[in-house]
């Protein structure tokens, strides 16, 4: 009924987002996440290679999307995550949360992916005009996780 | 034995992707023998954040590692 | 650059956002929002009636999107509401917001929602087994616009 | 002249559904004007929500309605 899933290949944000509201008619509410790569003006971002630790990240989603599960009453919840070599435009990460009420589902979505993001081992690396970086972490998105 | 892994920065860093070792005890001590093999080691695991996850979960530096082990070091996660 | 439609036509959630998260590369944030006509099973919902005021919507949708573009730094949004008849499972509306980061596209996506369920002028009437009945307001709508 | 339009439960309870009348004051007037309509539209206009738009605008009971205005009564607005 879930779907997680950490794949190298590109994803159909809609067709995922379809995919849930058909999967169920007693959850009248879908929010989704989409994180896409941007396209920054100053350095411009030619590419961007996503690193994984492969035996944990499943195992990381999985933990994840059932702490979400725990807090508040989910139907059907879709976690992709995309590694390897992404392009700007391209989509890195979907997460698909329905509920009965909309609170509910907007809450959960915003969890999944602040947790997400502090908790599931990715590192994203760069590569710019002027060479490559490691993106650094955002403080704001610690104080985003803490907040649950 | 335990397996220890290195990812991303901390990986290319230390240039090592992954030791067997003959160790037991605390986070903090590993993190104190891997220390000692090198000025970049011991900088990587001075200067900057480094998290730990023992058998592919998130632990913290208290955590007692014992033979058979998986323990990863990596900085801190940039997903999403 | 935005997307405001009131249409008797179903439309296709996911299509809608494919559309928004090839519209901006410089937007890496994109949430979107779905109601579906829920399939209670207590007193099941056969289909469902959605009658609007036809001058007053379009302006109504309109400015809702002026005043959420007021408050957060948006990219594209795309809000469609449909009207007519509907059967458990379609989708009533979308609400698709993009933004450089997520919690700004969250906000802006759940300000859209919260206020288009209080200032915009649609009634549902549902048929079930046991007759029609035009659908009561809930108060926990009114009180999810006042926190805005 | 002004036009009035009536929407949802109300349009079905007056089984009205647009009036052109002679009229000026404010919409508290006009309401009280139209609850002498019958005992369903006194009925209406006291005991249930009714809210008002003036030009397709959403509006206040003491705001003031003029020739050429269209004004519309319906129920708490349910969509989404």
């Amino acid at each position: 009924m879930d779907t997680i899933l950490v794949q190298t290949q590109a994803f159909n944000a809609g067709e995922l987002t379809n995919r849930l509201a058909s999967a169920t008619t007693a959850h009248g509410a879908l929010v989704t996440f989409t994180g896409l790569v941007r396209d920054q003006t100053s350095d411009p971002v030619e590419s961007l290679f996503l690193e994984h630790y492969p035996g944990m990240t499943d195992s990381a989603l999985n933990d994840i999307v059932a702490q979400a599960k725990t807090r508040w009453p989910l139907g059907p919840v879709t976690l992709v995550h995309r590694v390897g070599l992404l392009y700007p435009g391209e989509s890195i990460v979907f997460v698909g949360v329905t509920s009965a009420h909309r609170a509910e589902a907007f809450q959960a979505c915003e969890f999944l992916i602040d947790y997400l993001k502090v908790k599931a081992p990715f590192w994203k690396k760069e590569t710019t005009p002027s060479g490559q970086r490691w993106v650094a972490t955002r403080s704001s998105d610690n104080a985003a996780a803490e907040r649950w | 034995m335990i397996r220890v892994l290195f990812f991303a920065r901390l990986r290319e860093t230390l240039d090592c992707q992954e030791l067997d070792l003959d160790f037991s005890g605390t986070v903090t001590e590993l993190k104190a023998d891997l220390a000692k093999r090198g000025e970049v080691w011991h900088q990587a695991f001075h200067a900057e954040e480094v998290l730990v996850a023992i058998n592919q979960v998130m632990s913290k530096n208290d955590e007692c590692v014992k033979a058979g082990d998986e323990v990863a070091f990596f900085p801190p996660v940039t997903g999403g």
